[in-house]
């Protein structure tokens, strides 16, 4: 059953006006980010699969604003959001989606494949429901080390169908191990709508299954997204418990590049009127409202993020290609 | 005869084959309503209704180990995996049950499914999805295994491989999707362990599947420039192998190159090389050369990337060696 | 939710007397066969893994009395009360389990994998949680072929924590598949007790991920599990939905032939105290008291099956194993 | 020294390295409480306790995804798979994620867990657990794989793979627990990637791992009545491959047998015949032989299981051959 909450959330009073900045800069940063990103892979400079965040850009700052520098994160393909939202320098992200040895995985890995581990920023993973066992894991070590750190978990709606979430949140359950399970549910795994997937539409009531904690969260909401992390972080970190949170968001964009935003599965008209919860013009208004922001600063703040990621792609485009040698090389902890 | 490139070809088979018989479906991740990842299905849905044509949740396992339910008792489902990477999930159904149903029935259970869909790699999609898997699924008794490199060998075995009351594995290529080849008008299939000389030559044998058939005749071309004949035998169907064909190559070439696009360790070439060298030992004339993939899960960077797999260049070198010619 | 049951249980006065004798006399049939075949392992004529029955007879037995023939039946490794209780000869899985010729599965299945395909009996499967997406397929092929037959799948509790059970039962319960997923609790999954392996006591709960029609059941009483599994068996066949049945159970020998039946994970006094709710002895008071049935009768019946017994045993001696060419043949449909 | 089964060997290896890093940690079905499926746990949790000895739900795929995540973060995992047949089910984790983690990182993340449990047949437990992966794991870049075959290597192998930063994938015979030899008093390991010579000869080689070493030792002293030398090598690792160990043994006898449990096609056996062939061609009077499992799904009969398992009558019968005495 779904638990009552330690805490009434935190209303935005409650925010720092300076966190309230930061974490609209940081979605703004994803946001050109990620259209940037979209622009290289038209132009053919970044190749392979690449999942845009935009519209979900709340969900990932809300997070990592409750979340402690030690505390584990991990992803799946769709995570650059989550990458610079953890902090990781735009630079670095843009120069792995560009194959270059200046990436954050040297190049190796790409766009579903981003790692950070001085941020405890443990991954970018390419099968859907994967990395849930490994965040499990993650709270695992913490536990066993007692070292109160947190593990959180982001994946799709679409991958609490499969197996490996079911296993993992169970033994998580089961062991009280500190995660922090987070069903970004965008209404689509590729082209299936939720409903054609999954045998209920209310995915936190997977929960009772195990006897977690969980919670329906606005994740077009910066700060419900946090306000609701913030409670399931400290059930990890203090009473060792897990929690699983569906964050209610949407993404704008096609599943990858070569999905259209809309036409096959969704109509033009539903994501418009998506759009009118975009998580970023949502947080603007507040802040223009409550007279923490005006007009110009939020024109200075985009036009930071932009100079931002202008300088990532600066720096992805002049950076060199790994060397030939490095085909062989991070196969084994030698190489063979 | 129609040019038909290799997706409208499997596309064409699945069609027909629906059509034939009432009880083939296809199931899989995006077939239907989204016409397929790759657009294989395309149109199949419209054709044949949501029933036919089956759109599943993200749940490799469950719904591989639901096509060999429904085969079990009669039913003749395709399953599409949307790639191969990510039937590591349903392994279990595939060699656990789909493979040994009838054996440990003692012969009461038959077991008609297809599992099919792209393997290896295709363009920057780094180390989780680049991967071939034909020589693990070809260990397995019980398990046909099929890898076509052509429009046409494309559609015969999908439609061989349908008929088949032994479950199949049918390995496609995504970058032979879009390849176009000459593709019989009339209704044919292609049948199961049946090399094919993709082209003949009396120098040396290059013996390849899959993507690889390209590479490979790309390779003899090249040779041919140097007044070098190969013969590129087409294994198509990896188990059964069509050890005769091989031998009957080699008896001709006296040398051999085996190429394919996978890892070097156990893969298929290496029981190619095994085959070769106890059954034509005396025929040989120099060591057999095996091409691979790089033993390294595949890099996301382009120029990695390409040092990584196999080309013409590489399969031509190999020849040169096994020619004495370096 | 647990729905409601469409009609109130039905009470053992409505069950035809000579429908309750079958049942009593399915109920001693296996027991008694269990108990040889437990012997004849001792005696080393049975090999590899053999997994007993005895203090389960009520599910297996109950659950068939509300099937039809046309029905599928699969099960796990523990099934040779479902095969009995599903009409096939003690001697063809007795020779089975003699590994001879005449076995249902021609000696190459063994203990773990009978079949009879006249009877629609799909196995013994060895995999655990293997068989439950295999049921749903089956349940997807009645649908598909409207035949209004039903799929029926047994299962162990400990089946429920992995991954194949979430796959299965979402499917299910998406597509409304007439299926029966019948969870065998009998408190253990080899060594590990429930309450170590699952963050849940309440099994049939698992259902609510699914909005799947459960229910928890007195797994001793084999007319409880009639009534349970009539109404599930009539939601699958007319409404074609599936349901999740929790039939508690207990098994009072060990896990398999290597195991004790106590002493290293549950106390002798466990096993005593279950005991007093032994499926046969409850059943058998019962008709007593109802006046269905005598002393004397009771006796006549267990001499009829262990003479039934008997006589499978004699046949498995009796039997010649298969032919070495057997090795080759059924690998594939034409041996190569 | 002292003589021990192989359990116990195996046992003495996990408590001394239990008790030497604090990191490590055993995880598995049954492993705790019951002291193991097999026992090769005895004694652990009583002397480290349940956080370090952890019983797990049925749930291959994710406990061993759990143990993959938690040595990412630094602990040294050690999974013990109740059989590998289970493994099909965590496969994705083996794969996907243990082997591919370091490479897709740039060099960042470090996964030093084992995965270790018994493979292969042991007495009629027919087709779904009685299977041989060793040559499925081999095929794939970042796993070590490791294949013990007597107490002693057992010992001093699952210590190395403890201690490795690479994962690991261990396999153990369970029809060899009960075997006894003699295991070195003082503390060791054994080096990953280097072969063992079991027996000297010059006759011919017959190349091992696991199980088969047994089988290779008793043809060996059934072919020296009758005064042919055989030499036994023990791969012991599979990946690395020792090629010079093999090399070496077969530039002297010039024959050489391949014997291995598992299916024949793809096996290890045909990579190493594939080495020979290629390293040695010139070297080689014979073809090489392959003796494997016979390539079908286990059946239950044992009369019928004898003949589908690899024993030392089928390989002095190859050995013969290779020596063309037959
Ligand atoms: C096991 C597996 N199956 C299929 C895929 C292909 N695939 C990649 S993303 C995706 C949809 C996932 O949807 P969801 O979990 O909702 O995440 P979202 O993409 O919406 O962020 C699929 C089917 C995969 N990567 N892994
Ligand atoms: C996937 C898998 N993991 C482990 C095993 C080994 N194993 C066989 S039976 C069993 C316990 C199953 O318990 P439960 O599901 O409760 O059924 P019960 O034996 O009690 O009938 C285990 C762990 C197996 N056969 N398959
Ligand atoms: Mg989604
Ligand atoms: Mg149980």
């Amino acid at each position: 059953m779904t638990r009552p909450t330690p805490a009434p959330p935190m209303s935005r009073g409650d925010i720092p006006v300076a966190t309230q900045i930061g974490c609209l800069r940081q979605m703004l940063l994803i946001r050109k980010f990620e259209e940037k990103a979209g622009e290289a892979y038209s132009l053919g400079k970044v190749g392979g699969f690449c999942h845009l965040y935009i519209g979900q850009e709340a969900v990932a700052v809300g997070t990592m604003a409750a979340l402690r520098p030690d505390d584990y994160v991990t992803a799946s393909y769709r995570e650059h959001g989550h990458a610079l939202a953890r902090g990781m320098p735009a630079n670095v992200i843009m120069a792995e989606l560009y194959g270059k040895v200046t990436g954050c995985s040297k190049g190796k890995g790409g766009s579903m494949h981003l790692f950070d581990t001085s941020r405890n920023f443990l991954g970018g993973h390419g099968i859907v429901g994967g990395h849930i066992p490994l965040a499990t894991g993650m709270a695992f070590a913490a536990k066993y080390r007692e070292t109160d750190q947190v593990a959180v978990c982001f994946f799709g709606e679409a991958a609490m169908n499969i197996g490996a979430f079911h296993e993992a949140l169970n033994m998580a359950a089961l062991w009280k191990l500190p995660a922090v399970f987070i069903c970004e549910n965008n209404g689509y795994g590729m082209g299936t709508a939720l409903a054609r997937a999954s045998a209920i539409l209310d995915l936190s009531r997977r929960a009772y299954s195990f006897d977690m904690a969980s919670e329906a969260v606005d994740g077009q909401d910066v700060f419900a997204v946090k306000a609701a992390v913030d409670i399931a972080v400290h059930r990890a970190r203090v009473e060792s418990e897990p929690t699983l949170l569906e964050m209610r968001t949407y993404r704008y964009v096609g599943h990858s590049m070569s999905d259209a935003a809309h036409g096959t599965y969704r109509t033009k008209e539903e994501v418009e009127e998506y759009r009118e919860r975009d998580p970023i013009v949502l947080l603007r208004a507040r802040l223009l409202e409550d007279g923490h922001l005006t007009e110009e600063g939020f024109l200075t703040l985009v036009q930071e993020v932009v100079d931002e990621v202008d300088a990532a792609l600066t720096f992805a485009e002049d950076s060199p290609d790994p060397d030939p040698s490095a085909l062989y090389t991070d196969v084994y902890m030698e190489p063979r | 005869m129609a040019t038909l490139t290799y997706r409208d070809a499997l596309n064409e088979a699945l069609k027909e084959e629906m059509a034939r018989d009432p009880d083939v479906f296809l199931m899989g991740e995006e077939v239907a309503e989204y016409d397929g990842a790759y657009k294989v299905s395309r149109g199949l849905l419209k054709a044949f209704g949501p029933k036919r044509v089956v759109d599943t949740p993200i749940a490799e396992l469950g719904f591989s180990g639901l096509g060999v339910g429904a085969a079990m008792v009669g039913l003749r489902p395709v399953i599409e995996m949307m790639t191969w990477n990510f039937a590591l999930l349903a392994i279990d159904q595939i060699v656990n049950a789909a493979a040994k149903l009838r054996y440990m029935s003692g012969g009461q259970v038959t077991c008609p499914i297809v599992f099919r869909g792209p393997g290896g790699a295709a363009l920057q999609l780094a180390a989780q999805h680049s991967q071939a898997f034909e020589s693990w699924y070809a260990h397995i008794p019980g398990l046909v295994v099929m890898t076509p490199g052509t429009p046409a060998d494309a559609k015969g075995l999908l439609k061989s491989a349908i008929r088949s009351d032994d479950p199949v594995v049918f390995i496609e290529g995504e970058m032979l999707y879009n390849v176009r080849g000459e593709v019989p008008d009339e209704e044919y299939v292609i049948p199961i362990g049946v090399a094919d000389i993709k082209r003949e030559g009396s120098d040396a044998t290059i013996v390849c599947h899959g993507k690889a058939v390209t590479v490979a005749l790309k390779a003899a071309e090249q040779l041919a420039e140097e007044d070098i004949a190969i013969e590129v035998v087409d294994l198509r169907t990896i188990t059964p192998l069509d050890r005769n064909t091989i031998l009957t190559s080699v008896s001709k070439t006296n040398r051999c190159v085996v190429l394919e696009e996978g890892w070097s360790f156990a893969g298929v070439g290496a029981q190619v090389v095994d085959v070769i060298q106890r059954e034509a030992f005396d025929l040989l004339d120099a060591p057999i050369i095996r091409v691979t993939g790089a033993d390294v899960p595949m890099p996301y960077n382009k120029y990695l990337e390409r040092a990584a797999k196999i080309d013409p260049a590489k399969a031509v070198a190999a020849v040169k060696q096994v020619l004495y010619l370096t």
